[in-house]
């Protein structure tokens, strides 16, 4: 063994007694649901939301694009904030999955599943919103390279084009490596479940898995190889939506810094939001014994991290302002903090920057309401830097003539909620008919952890 | 008599006993099931399974994916319909890489699956061991040593291995 | 995607062959093929302007005003000259608005009427020769010198490309002055 | 205002059949285009070809002078005003309301039938109605019947012998001539110097210094293009004027002097004190402050050492003295001025004349009132009740382009015909003629002004047609067919203008000692966008940025920044206007270097006709205060913070850049400019393969010196590129559709405020930012440098815009020009297309493109011709516009050519050059003739 067991940890609680008891649980909430009022209610909400999304983009594609606060020179707002933001929360899963899984964490495994499924969502969350955003979204398909009658092709050196080969391979790839990590679990629930058309359904998806040794020997290569693959996609992924803005000439975009600020930026929302699933799954599928405190420990100190280099990199765009001395880009420095927008910089300095110091308390750390609480404020406070990089640089560039200040609609909001809404409405359903934690994985460590 | 017998075991430390006890005994098991991957099982079966080569699948492929990413660009960019966007060179190659490193993943990850299937010989949904009722158990907390019938029996394997229970399958 | 692609430029899609009936069956087959009548003597635009120009009932009526006065079939054009109602054709070939041809120069660049319309003596009612598809289009803006011909022959119907088409449309290429570079331009046809 | 787009949510029919249309586009498999039909003419007119553009010459007024201009129109559609080159008020150029009156004409707002009372009627019915009112036997043609004609200013031949044949018929005829802009001081001022009325005409290209007294000459009217030009060509280093701006508020004059002074109002005849004194003309000692007399000093010395090269004006709000006394500096210093007999031939005071209006229709002296294409209701102060007076009359008629607030208090409303569908003929301010020729068939069944007045007047000749030529016919003598070919053919009539007289030299007049300070005094001036409030329903001009403020849709309170301080008025804010207890509001504009003490506000705005939805309820009716009617100054006023909320709605909101704007916008003294070298071309970087030029390398260079902001580049622009327009709601929105906007800027700097006006449309970058971040090349390159977007591959991702550093792209939120169009104007928009250019679909994006129309036009010219486009063969439509020749347009590639040239002098800079995108369209600086503060 290339890790030493961790003896002194204990990831999973001790009131599991066996495997089979763990299979039990996890299996619950699809082979034997019970349906709470908390459930229906929960269900309701999100799905009168996804609904709140679909009679959105029905009115947008009715009426046109101009139902958003967006102006001649803010041409870009919402839509492009909420899909940075989204993918960034995206970025989590699959890395928490692949690093973890790489440098063989233990506590990877009460994560992993429903981390990586939330990237899933976050992803299609963040793929819709560049659609929605089109002036003509019929022509999407234009940017793809296929034969036509025209005889054009798309233009290689957008970073939209990139962005649309970054995000599809993303968006597959995370799809395989899940849909990989799924087969034994669904192997399991094919062999649990008591109806034989579940039975079928879920033996249809598991291939025919028999948990043979042989199978079991590519599988864990694949696997890992897999996750090699992951991280350096992770890290394209959101160099490469970062390039959207930094591979321009516009005044607060055009910056070097941008790619790592971006990928650190998606990691730590996307962690962010990984706890805040985690805390629900927990209380309402019963997960207690899998997701412990330790489990919101160590993403705290996670979360801890990643809030200093923010600060580090906000403190940097600071100084290069001021110290580039070029008058735009000083300009929109003091424009953040006295503008129009000022309020919601300081918000996001102190949910992104400040509130996270609290961490460094273990009082804090160890309270999963605390961390909970906390981690929805990060993900304000990442909104809030998404849009205020859309919005600053375009409310301020370098014409003073063209300054314009945007002002959001009821369809901006209706569309980040209605998102909001379809990913949560869309991870019910997951829960209920996916199991949410590896069951096998669980399995092995707790194995390992009772010496079993 | 064809078909198989089936070990029974209910811990990884038993499994990996047993299996290492049969092949020391010139019996070694063709399989095991399990619910999780078992680290050094593999020493212990016959034929040993070999090293899969999916890691060079994925590695070409990936190669030939961003290839193909490169040249789709290079074609249209350059050959087929050169247009002057913003005064950039045709072949702007530092703006055309990051395509081919997108394809190169997906091209990788995508072979990978059907290489790891293909090796596997997945999907196979009906196999002769489903039908033991206790390979139900195999995916969750069950240890199945896997032996041929035709080569061992059930006696042997009670006696020398001592599992929890032996199953037997027709084939 | 594959099977989309040939869908698109088949000429299902592109209405490519399409005949339409029209208000009076008028046959280019009789009065080309047959009588031999210049182009220009009805599309009297197509040497000046972008539209080569349908021919108003005057010009109909220039000739059959005394030949087959009587003909049933003419009886909408000696009805649109008497009352001032124009008549109304139906369009055979089209290009999208936001094309912007331009008839006269081609004529003055010596592509011929036959290059994009075909064998229009031959035509008993009007048909659509070519998909008019930007595809399409783009094989004589990238290669002018294997359709060009010389500037006398630009309205001879029966006009074939010679045997050194290749060489001699390259020296009309030179000496119509045919940048090839700029006629793949967006902006050559889009604007 | 009345909702004229429902944007708001709930779920309209509209959107559902857009919605079912969508779902049948899907569900059908077939994607082949609609049948469609050609239509052929059944006989074509001579010298047509179908789809290609005629021009022909024309004239149109602006309150009451004609100019010559060019209609353009595309198969029996016009389509495009452009300037007529022959015509003296012309001289090639537009302004906006030029422009603006091809949409006027297609303007679904217009009236169209003929109204009595609320009922639909014909011209027949009005004819008998009209018969009945003056009590005319039928046998006899001659009446007694008191008429009342009320009319704008006429100077149109055909029209004044109209008016004789009425009065002919109706020996009691009253004439009411008034126009709203007029210049009744000056006539007075004529009168008060000359012993009678005389107009003044400066030569202005040949004065060397010129100061000016509360007067606008570059501002908007019916002389501009004239002055403008004049001005141009005294512009650049060279033989450079001076000029000196005296004015209480910002107009474009102050804005394009060398040396300005705000002062107040009262006070301006201080200033002519001073010069009189330096001429010799002790008149006492002017009231003025240390710096002002200094700035009055100076400019007296400057006018006096350039005798016979220079000139005092001063404004249509100054008493009749100072223009007496202007007319005597003049004489003293052999002014370059003509002095012209008059083409108005009414003697009267515009003023006087509305007074008596009211007067007489109050005493009920008026039995028959009849209103061609006035409008006395809304231009009369409210202290007239004007529109109680025109209702108390026993007979009404007003004749007009629109049912406006004197056509609802009319019994019978009248269409009038627009220019553009009417024969008729007018003359320039200073006499020149010319005719005025239909481009189309009347689109309703309207009648023009002389046709009105014939039918009034029972005349033999009742068409426009005939009435024009019956004029004419005696006049030319001769070969009237030709003389009348040529006379259309040219758009003017050769030796028409007045001839100069010769006057002796203006009496010395006293001036009057200046009134007592005041609280503060509201300056009116009309607006530069719909002028008298007559092209208030243009929504062109609605949406043309007035040049200083950049406001649209409405009209602001401006307010130095010491009143404003001193009433808690911060920019944006509602104000009060209280003068003689009655009160307006408006947004206020706080502008620097407005004099203390002034408000100023527009004429124009605050149209209340409910007919006219356009206008309606769009900004406050300012020419209602006032105790006399079209008061410039009126003293007394308050400002206060309002209780209402009236939107501010601007296309620029920061148009005071103090310190940030030196590398945009940028200065040079003459003395700088002497030493400075001529600018190189940058050399390209080497990383970058820069593209071969081909055949043409377009390139414009605009000179911000010769700019005076007057907008008719925007509104050509928006009418050759089918700019649609977007409506105050989506102003408000922060969005707009000018491919062509003009930045204003003002900065202090040496004590002096530096003013100016930079055309912005597209910079056509070598290295354009906007190009390769387009994932479906919409934007690129073509082979002669132009940066063209290609609508129709546009997918509408919005990253070229948004990676534009100069903000020029134009994005279609909505449907503007294609369903979703402002208010009921989509039918206006479609008929005045140009068919050369794409209507854009919503959701592309669309930018300036140097009217690549054009130039494709002009190389398949030249291409049929076998030769290359020549210099100045291809003129964009802005160019075209310009009234000073500020905008240069050609080919680069052409080491000679205009551009080339100017590329190379040492005025030139790129804006933003520090991002090396290499613009094709550059700039000259603004030149002042020194550093000294104003």
């Amino acid at each position: 063994m290339s890790v030493a067991p961790d003896i002194e940890r204990r990831w999973i609680a001790p009131s599991i007694e066996s495997r089979e008891q763990i299979d039990a649980i996890i299996a619950a909430p699809i082979l034997a649901p019970r349906h709470t009022w908390r459930w229906w209610l929960t269900l309701a909400v999100s799905g009168g939301l996804t609904l709140l999304m679909i009679v959105t983009v029905t009115w947008l594609f009715g009426h046109g694009i101009g139902i958003f606060g967006n102006n001649t020179t803010i041409v870009w707002g919402f839509p492009i904030a909420n899909y940075v933001w989204w993918l960034g929360i995206g970025h989590a899963g699959t890395l928490i999955s692949a690093l973890l899984l790489l440098t063989r964490q233990k506590w990877r495994a009460s994560l992993n599943r429903f981390a990586e499924t939330m990237t899933l969502f976050a992803a299609s969350m963040a793929g819709l919103f560049p659609i929605f955003h089109l002036g003509r979204p019929y022509y999407l398909y234009w940017i793809i390279p296929y034969p036509n009658v025209q005889g054009l092709w798309p233009q290689w050196r957008s970073a939209l084009v990139w962005d649309f080969w970054a995000v599809g391979t993303y968006i597959t790839f995370s799809t395989l490596f899940w849909y990989v990590g799924l087969v034994p679990d669904l192997a399991m629930l094919r062999d649990r479940a008591a109806r034989r058309g579940v039975r079928r359904l879920y033996g249809a998806f598991a291939l025919g898995w028999r948990g043979s040794a042989r199978h079991w020997e590519v599988y864990e290569r694949f696997y890992r190889y897999m996750a090699a693959l992951a991280v350096p996609l992770v890290v394209s992924v959101h160099s490469i939506v970062s390039l959207d803005f930094a591979a321009s000439l516009e005044p607060g975009w055009a910056d070097t810094i941008y790619p790592p600020y971006f990928v650190v930026g998606a990691l730590y929302s996307g962690f962010a939001m990984v706890v805040v699933i985690a805390a629900v799954l927990r209380w309402a599928c019963s997960f207690e014994a899998f997701i412990t405190v330790q489990h919101f420990e160590a993403i705290g100190k996670v979360l801890l991290t990643a809030s200093v280099i923010m600060g580090v990199s906000y403190a940097t765009e600071w100084f290069w302002g001021w110290y580039g001395g070029e008058r735009t880009e000083r300009h929109l420095v003091t424009f953040l903090f006295t503008g129009p927008y000022a309020p919601l910089y300081y918000g996001q300095l102190l949910f992104n920057v400040l509130a996270p110091q609290l961490l460094w308390l273990p009082r804090f750390r160890q309270s999963i309401l605390a961390v909970t609480v906390l981690s929805i404020l990060i993900n304000v406070g990442m909104w809030l830097e998404r849009i205020l990089i859309v919005w600053a640089t375009l409310s301020r560039d370098y014409l003073p003539s063209a300054w314009r200040i945007f002002l959001p609609t009821f369809w901006d909001w209706a569309l980040l909620a209605g998102s909001l809404g379809a990913f949560t409405f869309l991870f019910m359903i997951f829960a209920r008919v996916l199991p949410a934690l590896p069951a096998y994985e669980l399995g092995k460590t707790w194995a390992e952890e009772n010496g079993a | 008599m064809t078909g198989f017998l089936l070990a029974e075991y209910h811990t990884t430390h038993e499994t990996l006993a047993a299996a290492a006890k049969a092949a020391e005994a010139g019996m070694p098991a063709i399989d095991v099931l399990s619910p999780n991957a078992l680290e050094g099982i593999a020493a212990h079966l016959a034929p040993r399974p070999p090293k899969a080569p999916i890691g060079w699948v994925m590695v070409i492929a990936g190669g030939l994916g961003a290839l193909l990413g490169y040249g789709m660009q290079w074609y249209s960019a350059v050959i087929d319909y050169p247009i002057n966007s913003g005064g950039r060179g045709l072949n702007s190659w530092p703006a055309f890489l990051l395509v081919p490193y997108e394809t190169a993943i997906l091209s990788a990850a995508v072979v990978g699956l059907l290489g790891w299937l293909w090796l596997c010989g997945l999907p196979r949904p009906h196999h002769a061991l489903f039908a033991a009722a206790v390979v139900e158990r195999a995916s969750q907390d069950r240890f199945l040593l896997v032996f041929n019938a035709r080569d061992r029996s059930k006696a042997q394997i009670e006696h020398r291995l001592q599992p929890h229970a032996v199953y037997e399958i027709d084939a | 995607m594959a099977v989309t692609y040939l869908v698109w430029q088949s000429p299902y899609a592109t209405n490519q062959l399409l005949t339409r009936d029209q208000p009076v069956p008028f046959s280019h087959a009789h009065h080309v093929g047959d009588l031999g009548i210049d182009c220009r003597m009805c599309h009297t635009g197509v040497e000046k302007a972008a539209f080569a120009g349908v021919p108003s009932t005057h010009i109909c009526m220039t000739c059959h005003s005394q030949l087959w006065t009587n003909a049933a079939m003419l009886a909408p054009v000696r009805k649109s000259y008497a009352t001032g109602q124009p008549i109304r054709w139906r369009r055979v070939n089209r290009v999208p608005d936001y094309v912007f041809f331009d008839h006269s120069i081609h004529i003055a660049k010596g592509v011929g009427c036959s290059t994009c319309h075909g064998p229009v003596q031959n035509m008993a009612l009007m048909r659509a020769q070519e998909p008019l598809t930007m595809g399409w289009c783009l094989q004589c803006h990238r290669h002018p010198e294997r359709y060009v011909r010389p500037k006398d022959r630009v309205f001879d119907m029966a006009w074939q490309p010679p045997p050194d088409q290749r060489s001699e449309g390259a020296r009309l290429v030179k000496a119509y002055r045919i940048d090839a570079a700029r006629l793949t331009d967006c902006s050559t046809c889009h604007r | 205002m009345p909702p004229l787009t429902r944007r708001g949510p709930g779920l309209d029919r509209r959107l559902l059949l857009k919605l079912a249309a969508a779902a049948a586009a899907v569900s059908t498999t077939r994607c082949s285009p609609p049948d469609d039909e050609i239509i052929p003419y059944v006989d074509m007119p001579e010298g047509m070809v179908a789809g290609e553009p005629m021009r022909f010459a024309t004239t149109l007024s602006l309150s009451g002078y004609g100019r010559g201009f060019i209609a353009i129109a595309v198969d029996g559609r016009p389509i495009k005003i452009e300037g007529n080159p022959r015509h003296p008020y012309s001289l090639g150029a537009t302004d906006v309301f030029a422009e603006a009156e091809i949409l006027s004409l297609y303007d679904p707002g217009r009236s169209s039938v003929v109204h009595h009372g609320e009922q639909i009627a014909t011209w027949e019915d009005f004819a008998a109605g009209w018969e009945q009112a003056v009590g005319a036997r039928p046998d006899d043609a001659a009446s007694d019947a008191a008429v009342g004609l009320v009319t704008g200013r006429v100077v149109s031949p055909t029209t004044l012998g109209r008016i004789e044949a009425l009065r002919r018929r109706f020996p009691a005829l009253r004439q009411y001539r008034y126009e709203p802009v007029n210049d009744d001081m000056a006539r007075a001022g004529a009168k008060l110097a000359f012993g009678r009325l005389v107009a003044a005409a400066p030569r202005w290209d040949e004065a060397d210094v010129v100061l000016t007294l509360d007067a606008d000459p570059l501002g908007h009217g019916p002389e501009q293009l004239h002055i403008a030009r004049g001005f141009a060509a005294r512009r650049g280093a060279e033989h450079r004027q001076q000029l000196h701006a005296v004015e209480p508020a910002w107009t474009l004059t102050g804005a394009a002097a060398d040396f300005r002074l705000p002062l107040a109002p009262r006070q301006m005849g201080e200033v002519a004190r001073a010069v009189a004194r330096r001429l010799g003309l002790d008149l006492g000692d002017p009231v003025l402050s240390d710096p002002q007399r200094a700035f009055a000093e100076r400019a007296a010395e400057a006018l006096a050492t350039a005798q016979g090269r220079a000139l005092a004006m001063a404004g249509d709000g100054q008493p009749p003295e100072l223009h007496a006394l202007c007319h005597w500096i003049n004489g003293r210093l052999h002014a370059p001025v003509d002095y012209l007999p008059p083409v108005d031939p009414v003697e009267a005071g515009h003023a006087d004349e509305l007074q008596a209006l009211a007067e007489d229709l109050r005493a009920g002296r008026v039995a028959a009132l009849v209103i061609v294409d006035a409008n006395p209701v809304y231009d009369a102060p409210d202290a007239l009740r004007m529109a109680e007076a025109v209702a108390a009359a026993p007979f009404s008629a007003h004749l007009g382009l629109y049912p406006d607030e004197t056509a609802q208090h009319c019994q019978w409303r009248l269409p009038l015909s627009h220019p553009l569908e009417s024969w008729g003929d007018a003359r320039a301010a200073d006499g020149t003629a010319s005719l005025v020729q239909p481009l189309i068939r009347r689109l309703y069944d309207t009648r023009t002004c002389d046709e009105f007045l014939a039918l009034l007047a029972l005349s033999a000749v009742r068409d426009a047609y005939g009435l024009t030529r019956e004029t004419w016919a005696s006049w030319a003598g001769g070969d009237f067919a030709t003389w009348w070919r040529t006379a259309l053919h040219d758009g003017v009539i050769a030796d028409s203008r007045a001839a100069p007289l010769a006057l002796s030299p203006a009496r010395p007049t006293g001036l009057p000692p200046p009134d007592a300070p005041h609280a503060l005094t509201v300056v009116l001036s009309p607006d530069p966008g719909v002028w008298d409030g007559r092209f208030a329903a243009n929504p062109w001009l609605q949406e043309c940025p007035h040049p200083l403020t950049k406001q649209v849709w409405g009209n602001a309170v401006r307010l130095a920044p010491g009143d404003a301080a001193r009433a808690g008025i911060a920019d944006e804010d509602t104000v009060d206007l209280v003068v003689n207890g009655a009160t307006l509001s408006g947004p206020a504009v706080v502008t620097e270097a407005q004099a203390d003490g002034v408000v100023a506000v527009g004429w124009g705005q605050g149209r209340f006709s409910p007919a006219m939805p356009i206008a309606h309820g769009v900004g406050t009716r300012f020419v209602g205060l006032g105790a006399r009617p079209f008061s410039r100054l009126l003293a007394g006023a308050e400002i206060k913070k309002s209780d209402r909320s009236i939107p501010f709605r601007s296309t620029q909101s920061h148009t005071r850049l103090s310190g940030r704007s030196e590398a945009l916008f940028q200065l040079a003294t003459l003395a700088e400019l002497a030493t400075s070298r001529p600018e190189r071309e940058p050399a390209p970087p080497s990383m970058l393969g820069i593209p071969p030029r081909g055949d043409y390398a377009w390139a414009m260079v605009i000179d911000t010196d010769a700019c005076i902001g007057c907008n008719a580049c925007v509104v050509a622009c928006q009418a050759e590129n089918n700019v649609p327009i977007v409506g105050p709601e989506e102003i408000s929105q922060g969005r707009d559709m000018h491919w062509l906007r003009v930045d204003v800027y003002a900065r202090p700097q040496g004590g002096a405020m530096r003013t100016g006006f930079q055309p912005v449309p597209c910079m056509h970058c070598e290295l354009a930012p906007c190009e390769p971040v387009c994932p479906v090349e919409a934007s690129v390159h073509d082979h002669e440098g132009l940066n063209v977007q290609v609508y129709n591959r546009c997918i509408g991702t919005r990253f070229c815009e948004a990676n534009c550093p100069y903000k020029v792209r134009r994005f279609n939120w909505f449907a503007y020009a294609d369903g979703q169009a402002y208010g009921d104007f989509a039918p206006a928009l479609k008929a005045q297309h140009n068919p050369d250019v794409s209507a854009r679909g919503r959701g592309v994006m669309e930018k300036c493109n140097y009217c690549l129309q054009r130039i494709s036009r002009a190389r398949r010219a030249a291409e049929k011709e076998d030769r290359q486009v020549a210099e100045g063969e291809m003129v964009t439509a802005c160019q075209a516009a310009c009234p000073t020749r500020a905008i240069h347009f050609g080919d680069l590639n052409s080491e000679t050519s205009d551009v080339s040239r100017l590329r190379r002098a040492p005025r030139h800079y790129r804006l933003l050059e520090e991002l090396n995108t290499r613009p094709r369209t550059t700039y000259l600086k603004r030149l002042y003739v020194s550093d000294a503060a104003s």
